[in-house]
């Protein structure tokens, strides 16, 4: 199959559903220049024209607000906002309105918008520009949570979720943009909630989500090299959140290990940890979390390098987990590489 | 807004028959069986009255706390919104909405919600989707001087303003926001002139006269079917009870009895019936006509109302997503 | 000692604040009206006058920024808002600038705003007056989250969290307002971030916060009566969250059951059920969990009466974990009242 | 601002040293060592002197994601700022907070956050702080044009208006926010006319020119000053390197080079340079000082954050809460 960037899947995404249906818009700050959104605008507005294809003021609140009115009157708008950080000007109609409206008029009105939300991380990104705040999303009813890791899932999610009629929550992680996978030409029809297993192995269940499901398959790459069998759960929804891939997995293993882009505490993978809990799941040991700590990001990659969780980190703490002191000591293939950017082609600013 | 009466006396009719429904949810308001936060339009009858009779079926309204005779005047269903006043299932919102959260998509009442500003968005987002897909036809949307405080009022009539959007931005000025006065909330100016620095024509009225209402509103309905994009207008008005529930709350002190004693004599339909000038005879075999329908209407939807059965508990959680 | 309502309390601490520490000043829609935002502000203009008991603007994301401006400038703000849902519009200056500002900039400037946000529930609050957002809060590093349950707590937790150097977010519940209890008339000094066992028990242990508390009190009075007997920790603070009392019941009882005012889901009883799987803690039976359900609220009191968790539900739901199949059938003591108001003298709206 | 030169060529030299500053920063970035995304002012160094001039130590600045002229003008600690970049422990947030969040409070700058508009709000809090317990004492808060699309900007005017706070809102106007230009954005007029439904009296002026930022300035700062309330100060400029980062981004299409050649030809430097008129010997000698003494600045600062050491790893976590 063709390959392709996880941003080019993306505009492939927006291409298609553009062509294919007259009520679909796409509009954020910048989508109509020239450097597209990081890539994935690039060309809509050539193609589409400018009324289809919109830029607009930074207005968070109102634009999406904007977008909810859209929407509700039959039309399928793509908002995106350049960063997590920046949509939290929008909570008010994403969570108050868009989440409630089908449910509070009973059932008659439904409310099909896409919101895109860029996480950024490395480079600089700071306090103020990569939050990763999928549990907000997932704690409100009403609307659905897709996180997509591969360039297949980045276009085929994106598709399904501005056919869902009810409102969805897209989070893109910053760091998937240059990674390249098989992408269909064709739109497959996938639908939202249903997790994917991405590797099968019978010792530990680790479940992930968006970049780190990258870090998750480097740490179970890693165990093998010590003999220890590592599952992959990768969600690409985090809601709904599909229990059925996560507990037929665990219920295999016995050992789960959860691995976030965002905080750990109050975040996503406590709520995994508790559902496999209420499903009286025995494991053999302890469950693992990884995450953000709960400090808000530093700019300096000083800093930085120690505040992301890394595949070594998720090796080491399973290998002792699972193999107790006699665990073998994992190197970490990165030692003195520079850890706060994505690949080495890289320079910033972004 | 087609009511049956003949042009002249429909916007009088129109008023009367808000008025009248909300005094009657007033009156059994106490039953404790409508039990969803009223905010009467009680004195606000005017501006409503006037806007719609300038919008078709298809023009659509957003409205926000403070709604019911905007979805009145607009012709939303009375039984299905004194049904979903009590709950019920067969309530415009399956009783899940309330007073704040009507809708009837039937005759263009797009809906209504109750944080201040949002809706103002909102409808501007509908007026995108018609400026592109059903030219000529238009949105308003309602809300008070405090919703006029929220940024998003701003960004809404900005991005109006830009892409020439077919709205009309309604104020309702009452002079409160809850029992805050104006002075605790903003600066000493008209509020009209809060969209001139979005370029968006306002227009200031007396909202308790509903002939001037009409008058601006025609102006702005039409610039926006034509394409000219939005308005804003402003019509100064009053409530005559409380902010939320039927009560006359001088003993809260924020208001004096001379004010409200001004404002009673202000009254929107005391005005138009004046501006009317029918003889007396004439109009009280009107009005009694009026009155008699009205209230044959209105037991009727309570009837309806109180007659419905309440929704299965099994739907507390159907409908989260549209499937 | 005195008895005060929980809305009393909440006014006797802020005015105790406004008279020790000319940097306090109280801001909010309706604070200094005769109505005083539910009781709880009633007076303090005239004490104070109208340059320390202000009204605002409705502008929640501003005002909420104007107060991160003044905490930043040495004030000590007190901002009420009187839903949670309103305060979705103030996110962004809470959760970006507020709860970040301290160690973004090198820890020299601190911000000691409080936030006050008061959770509706009943009586037709619907579904945009009625959210219970402590699991946002919670998830935000450099935010410290408050949920008084009694009147007393009311107050000094209000001092404590006024005093306290970093941002705070004190989330007071409608229906405790009009409860009585013990009320000390000075400063007891209290600190934010340790919980109370309210009840001690063998069987089980209840954690909950704010009105779910007094559910769980009841909850537990029911057991009583079939002869279980169970642990009630009242959290006071989500965060920073006291798992040493938690952890300390668990190990004894074996047993957790969480109750929460907000969705469960994604929601703040998730964490607590991690980090008790985390530590290690075998449970002789499945942890249970009670929230709100995964929808928004529905404004008739027919749902809402079947939306919110009772005593009855947490008390049938631990019987039959406890005591199995065999468990007495407990009877529910408000059968047939009406449950959408706290209590009868109640005549809405509000 | 105070910089050891005569009042006469005190701007002029704060401007070169600005200037100065920002071109060693573009020099040596890309040697991937100041991991920060830079937001250059070269070209926009007039609004952040000539408003200082009128500022003491003890008023307050606040800027967002374009701050280093208004550190620097404010009398920022160079060496710290550097440091900053470079991430390291000695930066004045100790390396958290990057180029996008500078701060000196020991010379009245409050910080700086790059979310469009909210530092609008926050320094709306601080005059709501000094009117309360300095008196006399003023707040300068500047913005791009694209801030003023934020509600809060609104919210904050409006609020700043009511309670007659001493504070200046300074909007540098240049055009793009990012890549996108004023027309697809906002709706064609002043942007000063968005201040005038708050009832904030704006000024407009060249802002390339030192001399009619200052007289601008002047007159916001007294009114501020002097318990008259706030003021909208808009000053058109343009910024000659790209949004972020050092390059000239021509080859983006946004913008075409006689536009760019346009306002070259308005630098603020040429300008005020003509405006003072020296002979060209005089000129010469007076110019070859200036950068003497601001390349050892320069270099010294640059040693400073280069041989400064990288926070401790155990730092990640401290600091979340004050204790
Ligand atoms: C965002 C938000 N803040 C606060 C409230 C609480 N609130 C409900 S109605 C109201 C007053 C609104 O005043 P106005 O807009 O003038 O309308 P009126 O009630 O006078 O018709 C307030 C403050 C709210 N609903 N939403
Ligand atoms: C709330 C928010 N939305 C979007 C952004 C992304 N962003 C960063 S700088 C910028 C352009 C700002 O333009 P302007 O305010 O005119 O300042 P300039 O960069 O031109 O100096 C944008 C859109 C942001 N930082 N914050
Ligand atoms: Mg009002
Ligand atoms: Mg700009």
């Amino acid at each position: 199959m063709r390959k392709l960037s996880f941003a080019s899947a993306i505009l492939e995404a927006q291409e298609y559903l553009l062509a294919n249906d007259p009520s679909v818009f796409v509009i954020g700050l910048g989508v109509p220049t020239n450097a597209g959104v990081f890539g994935t605008t690039v060309g809509l507005v050539k193609k589409f024209g400018p009324d289809r294809v919109l830029d607009m003021p930074a207005s968070e609140n109102g634009m999406t607000g904007m977008g909810v009115g859209a929407a509700i009157a039959g039309m399928r708008p793509i908002m995106v906002h350049n960063r997590v950080d920046f949509a939290v000007l929008a909570m008010e109609p994403i969570v108050n309105q868009a989440a409630k409206w089908f449910y509070t008029y009973g059932g008659q009105v439904s409310c099909p918008l896409t919101v895109r939300l860029i996480i950024g991380r490395g480079w600089g990104q700071g306090p103020q520009h990569s939050q990763s705040l999928q549990a907000w999303f997932a704690h409100v009813p009403g609307l659905k949570v897709v996180m997509p890791t591969t360039p297949s899932d980045a276009k085929q999610l994106l598709i399904a979720a501005v056919n869902d009629p009810a409102p969805v929550i897209v989070l893109e992680h910053r760091w998937l943009y240059d990674t390249v996978g098989p992408v269909a030409a064709q739109s497959t029809g996938e639908q939202l909630g249903v997790s994917r297993l991405m590797a099968e192995g019978t010792d530990v269940t680790l479940v992930s989500c968006s970049y780190m499901t990258l870090e998750c398959l480097e740490a179970a790459r890693l165990l093998a090299t010590i003999g220890v069998s590592a599952s992959v759960v990768d969600l690409r929804t985090v809601s709904p959140l599909d229990m059925t891939t996560i507990l037929g997995s665990v219920e295999h293993t016995r050992r789960l290990v959860v691995a976030d882009t965002g905080h750990t505490w109050f975040g996503i993978s406590g709520e995994i940890l508790a559902r496999v809990a209420e499903a009286g799941i025995n494991l053999l040991s302890r469950p693992l979390r990884y995450g953000l700590p709960n400090a808000p990001t530093p700019t300096t990659a000083s800093l930085s390098d120690v505040y992301y969780p890394r595949a070594i980190d998720i090796a080491r703490g399973i290998s002792s987990q699972v193999m107790g002191a006699n665990a073998p000591l994992l190197e970490d293939p990165d030692l003195g590489k520079p850890l706060d950017w994505p690949q080495r082609a890289f320079t910033g600013p972004y | 807004m087609t009511n049956g009466w003949p042009h002249e006396l429909a916007p009088y009719f129109e008023m009367l028959r808000i008025r009248r429904v909300e005094e009657a949810i007033a009156r059994r308001y106490s039953d404790q069986q409508m039990r969803t936060p009223v905010h009467f339009c009680i004195g606000q009858e005017a501006p409503a009255v006037g806007v719609s009779m300038h919008l078709t079926l298809a023009d659509q309204v957003m409205s926000a706390h403070r709604n019911h005779a905007h979805y009145l005047a607009k012709g939303g269903d009375l039984g299905r919104m004194i049904a979903e006043l009590y709950g019920r299932s067969t309530g415009c919102c399956k009783g899940r909405g309330g007073s704040q959260h009507l809708i009837d998509t039937s005759v263009g009442f797009a809906g209504a919600a109750p944080i201040l500003g949002s809706t103002i968005s909102i409808a501007t987002g509908i007026a995108f989707k018609l400026a592109k897909f059903n030219p000529g036809e238009v949105v308003v949307t309602y809300f008070g001087d405090a919703a006029c405080e929220e940024g998003v009022f701003h960004e809404s009539l900005a991005f109006a303003s830009l892409h020439s959007l077919p709205i009309i931005y309604v104020c309702e000025n009452n002079l409160y926001s809850v029992h805050s006065p104006m002075e605790s909330r903003q600066p000493d100016r008209p509020i009209a002139e809060l969209a001139t620095g979005h370029r968006v024509p306002s227009f200031e009225g007396d909202g308790n006269d509903v002939a001037e209402v009409s008058m601006l509103a025609s102006t702005a309905v039409n610039r926006a079917r034509n394409g000219a994009g939005p308005s804003f207008l402003v019509f100064n008005t009053y409530r005559i009870v409380g902010h939320v529930g039927p009560e006359v709350d001088l003993n809260l002190g924020y208001r004096t009895q001379d004010e409200l004693d001004h404002w009673e004599r202000k009254d929107p339909l005391v005005q138009e019936m004046r501006r009317l000038g029918l003889p007396t005879a004439a109009w009280k075999e009107l009005s009694d006509q009026m009155e008699d329908s009205i209230t044959l209407e209105i037991e009727s939807a309570f009837r309806f109302a109180i007659e419905s059965p309440y929704p299965d508990a099994a739907e507390v959680a159907l409908d989260v997503v549209p499937s």
